[in-house]
């Protein structure tokens, strides 16, 4: 068993009103300081060692993420 | 070896347990039992004992003390919610075909059809996490009726919040709408009423009562009850995880000291993660499950989960019941007996199967991939018993769980504070008198946050899907039809104005009923019956409680007057922030039939050019609790506006004849606001002018802002106008015109305020909401 | 052939929720109407296929991402490839494109609230299979209800959407979402598979909806199915 | 300036319905052996230099995460 993490954030030329929104709210709260924010998605799996790199590519590129519009990035972490 | 208190509460973990069975309790009747800590009083804990004959095992002392939790139990709300049996009459009875008692009450509503409908408050999960709290107070009222055998077809949403300007507002509020909005628009029924109001008392403890209404064959209702020896028991629905555990995780820690300090799972969160996909699949497997004639009783699971589920079927059936835990399909690992009974996992059901019928009921729950097990059966014993491991945990008559809990009569007592408030009167208020003043107020009133459009929270909601929703937000009803093929349909409302209940409870909970009966009227349907969610402070001041008390009478006297039956509710106290109760708040919900949707009488004007504006009703001089004395002033004091039920149905009454014969092409109720606040609606809805003449004797102000009961504004086309007013004046309702509609003039024209443009008054009346909330 | 005779399949997903409304609006037209079963891979013999809105399996990974995987949406696709029509309305568009046969797709409304309104249309390509009964330049008044509208697609992919006149509807009088260019609707290359965020379905008598403007979409349809 | 990152995850014990759908069809879509998914947020910030941890951590607990229900985690990373 691995634990695999596919971080899935919005391309960078394409609006991203939920990271906005959030850099609005934060000087409202009384954080100043942080210029820009985005918001992806990220996702922990626990795969099986048997799946290769190749697949988990596969998972990210063709489900997880739409590619259209969204980057992504696979890794395997400690778990 | 003797017992200590820490290795008597031993937990499951890796296996090297020891379970707390009943043989295992029954030989350790000293060990220490945190009953306290789950909320059980001393006198309770013992009458377990007594019930027993020995301790409870950890499994059934965290059964008792789920079951007999104010919640579940009713303990202290019981003694004065039996007035609403005795207020009702065998007539009111009749239409009823389940009332107080079952899951929700189920009401004939004729050709055939029954509409089963019911309110829940989901408050205080909904402050600390406002969106999965609202959106899983939706799912368990919609189980609630899917109970019931019921196809649920809306919902609604009565809302309370803090000042809208607050910052933890702000965070409650966006948050509420997007749980309910996103689970009932995912669950696919329209959203159609619901109320949106913000006062002080409610900061730190909002309000969110969700409703649902759902419709069947009047002979298919479904009963929860367990009945049939040998037939099985089946869990179906999501797993059974820890979320939603609360306070049993108590038991679940091993170095359990009695304080705040104990490790292990003691910090279960209380609050669970909906899944509205999962409940809008249980919808769809449940209704075919009951079309197939698979099941003979069901039970949602809510608060208090399988302990509830289990025990309350047993309770109602006619045998005992035998399960196997282990059999529960679970989420997590290392949970004990205690939690799985206790666990408030959303979107499960339990259902009573024949053998022979289990196979056809797991076939429909593969079709919908439903996970569907078998967890044990009706036996022929009296008790309730419940294996894990191999070992008994459970052995209880399932009857002291459900329905013998502890009944209190609280200590009531009026507060002589009360006398004060009366005495404080508005009378002495300054009142706006010059043409300036009056349209002042008549915008700031409108742009007020309890008077103001609820656009910014209602366009989150879906209300069109299923194709049958006739009238909604914001018309003061919604209106579906039930069946398309004779245009039967049925309308609801929720209201409840708690300033008035603040200032007289048990006249302030018959003005709440009053006005839903009116949002009912005003859309042509006739009102037929009652349901409530009644929001009040703790259930051990005794100014609370006579606030309660007060109130339930009010509202059963009231529907018992208006003829029209209580068939259900709920009760939530402990509403308050510190010893600061909020609002008394007894929302009630109406429930009216109409024989034929097309006939339904919308909110706007602007049908047709020339049509007259009638007032209906008596305007006397009454501020005590209005928003005037709220908006402009900071004032609550005096007394609320007379009740007269007689005239309520009157009103009702002619009403409906007023949309059966087409003599009315628009029309609605008055009330927080008053005249001026309805007329700005009515042209705004309908997006259409009118132009208002004062009656000479009127004050203009009393006539604007007074906020009397049992009145309305109807439009009425040109050639029916003399028919109408017979008709009226006939009935002895009391008809005045006050103006025309004018499809021409795209402003308001109020004699002795002015002329307001229809563009002025959407700006103001359509901005609060955005801009307080983006 | 009589409009009776022609067979407008409806699939249900789990999570679907307005094929019922889709089925009633599919009948109102004169056409009869099919259930389809997404676990099926199987048309039964319909001709066309409307993939109606709601959250099919939840829509919680991205709206239409899962949908696109059924066995149905296997037959539909191949079924476009010959020349069926197919309709996509809300989740339905949002599954097409997910499925490539739309381009683009449909994320998050730029306000970041879920959106239930009527909305101002204007008809712009009208000889699509979908949208002949329609004037051009027509403006229609039709519901909206979704949380995911934002048509968004790359610049050259919208030019080409453009020049080649696949622009079904745009929105006028207030972008609800922030749809690129304001579209609602759009068509593939040959005019057959269509997809909007607006709910026709639901505006077919004014007693249920603002208006019975979306009614013309399926009568366009039976116009090609049953030719007169 | 720094990049940020701020993962946000469903705490262990709560339903996490996203991160099941996506388990429930990767085998319907032949990808087997990925047992268990869950499915979080990742925001990315660019903050300024003088924005401290405590802060960083601050608006991840009170404002990108609700402790409730979500374990969160903050870190700098290259950018
Ligand atoms: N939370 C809500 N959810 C749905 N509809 C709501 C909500 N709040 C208010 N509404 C609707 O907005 C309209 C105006 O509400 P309100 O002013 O409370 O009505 P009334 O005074 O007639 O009872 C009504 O149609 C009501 O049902
Ligand atoms: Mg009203």
């Amino acid at each position: 068993m691995a634990r695999v993490v596919v971080d899935v954030m919005p391309k960078q030329e394409i609006l991203d009103p939920q990271g906005q929104a959030v850099a609005n709210a934060l000087p409202r709260q009384g954080f100043e300081g942080i210029s820009q924010v985005r918001q992806g998605k990220r996702f922990e799996l626990e795969v099986a060692d048997d799946v290769d790199d190749e697949t988990l590519a596969k998972i990210a590129e063709s489900f997880l993420a739409n590619p259209v519009i969204e980057d992504w990035a696979v890794r395997r972490v400690e778990s | 070896m003797t017992e200590t208190p820490h290795e008597s509460a031993a937990r499951a973990d890796g296996g090297s347990e020891r379970v707390d069975s009943t043989e295992h309790a029954a030989r350790t009747p000293e060990a220490a039992q945190p009953y306290r800590e789950l909320g059980l009083a001393d006198d309770e804990y013992e009458r377990i004992r007594g019930i027993l004959g020995r301790r409870p095992t950890e499994a059934e002392l965290a059964m008792y003390s789920v079951m007999w939790s104010e919640h579940c139990s009713y303990k202290s709300s019981k003694v004065h919610l039996k007035y609403f049996g005795e207020a009702t009459t065998e007539q009111m009875r009749s239409k009823m075909i389940a009332g107080i008692g079952e899951n929700a009450g189920v009401v004939d509503v004729g050709d055939g059809w029954a509409v089963t409908f019911k309110v829940e408050s989901h408050n205080h999960p909904s402050y600390v996490e406002p969106h999965q709290g609202a959106a899983t107070g939706v799912g368990g009222i919609v189980r609630d009726i899917m109970a019931m055998g019921a196809r649920p077809v809306a919902v609604a949403d009565p809302l309370r919040f803090g000042p809208a300007e607050a910052t933890d507002t702000a965070r409650v509020l966006p948050g509420v709408v997007e749980g309910i909005g996103g689970y009932g628009n995912c669950l696919g029924l329209p959203n159609i009423g619901g109320e949106v109001v913000f006062d002080e008392s409610y900061a730190s403890n909002p309000l969110v009562n969700a409703m649902c209404v759902g419709v069947l064959k009047s002979d298919e209702v479904q009963l929860a009850h367990a009945s049939g020896t040998g037939n099985k028991v089946i869990l179906f629905g999501a797993r059974t995880g820890l979320d939603g555990i609360g306070g049993v995780s108590v038991l679940a820690s091993e170095t359990f000291s009695g304080d705040e300090t104990g490790s292990g799972r003691k910090k279960l969160p209380s609050v669970q993660v909906g899944d509205p996909f999962t409940e809008k699949v249980l919808i769809e497997c449940c209704l075919e499950l009951y079309r197939s004639g698979l099941v003979v009783g069901v039970q949602d699971l809510g608060g208090a989960g399988l302990s509830c589920a289990t025990s309350e079927l047993a309770s109602a059936g006619d045998g005992g019941m035998w399960i196997d835990l282990d059999e529960v399909p679970l989420r997590a690992e290392g949970m004990n007996p205690a939690e799985i009974l206790s666990s408030e996992s959303q979107e499960r059901m339990c259902a009573i199967v024949r053998p022979t019928d289990v196979e056809g009921f797991m076939e429909v729950c593969r079709k919908w991939d439903v996970t569907a097990t078998v967890i044990g059966e009706v036996t022929d014993g009296e008790n309730l018993r419940i294996d894990w491991r191999g070992e008994r945990v459970v052995d209880v008559p399932p009857r002291t769980v459900a329905d013998e809990g502890p009944v209190y009569e609280r200590p009531l007592q009026r507060p002589a504070e009360q006398d004060l408030i009366t005495a404080d009167n508005p009378d002495t208020l300054a009142r706006p008198s010059t043409a300036e003043e009056l349209r002042e107020t008549l915008l700031r009133m409108a742009a007020s946050p309890n008077l103001c459009s609820r656009d910014w929270v209602t366009s989150q909601y879906d209300h069109y899907v299923r194709g049958n929703t006739v009238l909604a937000q914001p018309s003061d009803g919604g209106v579906l039809r039930i069946d398309e093929e004779s245009g039967r349909g049925i309308a609801v409302a929720t209201d409840c104005n708690a300033r008035y209940t603040r200032l007289d409870p048990y006249g302030g909970a018959q003005l709440a009923l009053a006005e839903a009966y009116r949002n009912v009227a005003v859309t042509g349907s006739k009102p037929v019956a009652v349901t409530n969610c009644l929001n009040f402070g703790s259930a051990e001041d005794p100014a609370v409680m006579w606030q309660f008390q007060q109130a339930v009478r009010g509202l059963a006297d009231a529907s018992a007057e208006l003829g029209i039956p209580v068939t259900g509710g709920n009760v939530s106290f402990y509403n308050q922030t510190g010893s600061s109760p909020i609002l008394p708040t007894p929302v009630v919900g109406v429930l009216g039939v109409i024989d034929d949707v097309t006939r339904r009488i919308p909110t706007g004007i602007g049908a047709a050019p020339g049509e007259s504006l009638l007032l209906l009703g008596d305007t006397r001089e009454e501020f005590g609790g209005s928003e005037w004395a709220g908006v402009t002033h900071g004032h609550l004091g005096g007394t609320p506006p007379a009740v007269d039920l007689a005239r309520e149905k009157l009103l009702g009454d002619i009403l409906a004849v007023g949309s059966r014969d087409g003599l009315v092409s628009a029309a609605h109720d008055l009330s927080e606001g008053g005249l001026a606040q309805a007329l700005v609606e009515m042209s705004l809805i309908g997006e259409t002018g009118a132009r208002i003449v004062l009656p000479e004797e009127a004050d203009p102000f009393v006539w604007l802002f007074s906020e009397s009961a049992g009145r309305a504004v109807v439009s009425v086309p040109r050639g029916e106008e003399l028919r109408f007013t017979e008709l009226c004046s006939a009935r002895g309702l009391p008809c005045a015109k006050i103006g025309v509609v004018d499809t021409e003039s795209q402003s308001l024209e109020i004699q002795g305020v002015g002329d307001i443009p229809l563009s002025e008054l959407r700006s103001t009346w359509e901005g609060t909401l955005p801009a307080l909330f983006g | 052939m009589s409009a009776a005779g022609a067979r407008i399949g409806v699939i249900t997903f789990p999570g679907s929720l307005d094929d019922g409304d889709a089925r009633r609006a599919v009948r109102r037209s004169g056409a009869s109407d099919v259930s389809l079963w997404h676990a099926d891979a199987d048309l039964r013999g319909v001709d066309a296929v409307i993939v109606p809105g709601g959250f099919s399996y939840g829509d919680y990974l991205r709206c239409g991402a899962i949908a696109k995987f059924a066995p149905v949406m296997t037959e539909v696709v191949r079924a476009a490839e010959r020349g069926m029509p197919v309709l996509g309305v809300c989740n339905g568009f949002q599954v097409l494109c997910e499925a490539g046969l739309l381009p683009g797709v449909l994320t998050r409304n730029e306000g970041l609230h879920y959106v239930c309104r009527d909305q101002w249309l204007r008809a712009e390509n009208t000889t699509s299979t979908w949208t002949t009964r329609y004037e051009p330049g027509a403006d229609l008044l039709i519901p909206v209800k979704h949380g995911e509208g934002c048509y968004v697609a790359d610049e050259s992919t919208l030019d080409e959407i453009e020049g080649e006149g696949r622009v079904l509807f745009r929105y006028v009088d207030g972008n609800p979402n922030g749809s690129r260019r304001d579209i609602a609707g759009i068509t593939d290359a040959r005019g057959r598979v269509a997809g909007l965020m607006p709910h026709p379905e639901h505006a077919i008598d004014p007693l249920t909806g603002p208006t019975d403007d979306g009614l013309g979409m399926f009568l366009s349809a039976l116009d090609t199915l049953v030719p007169a």
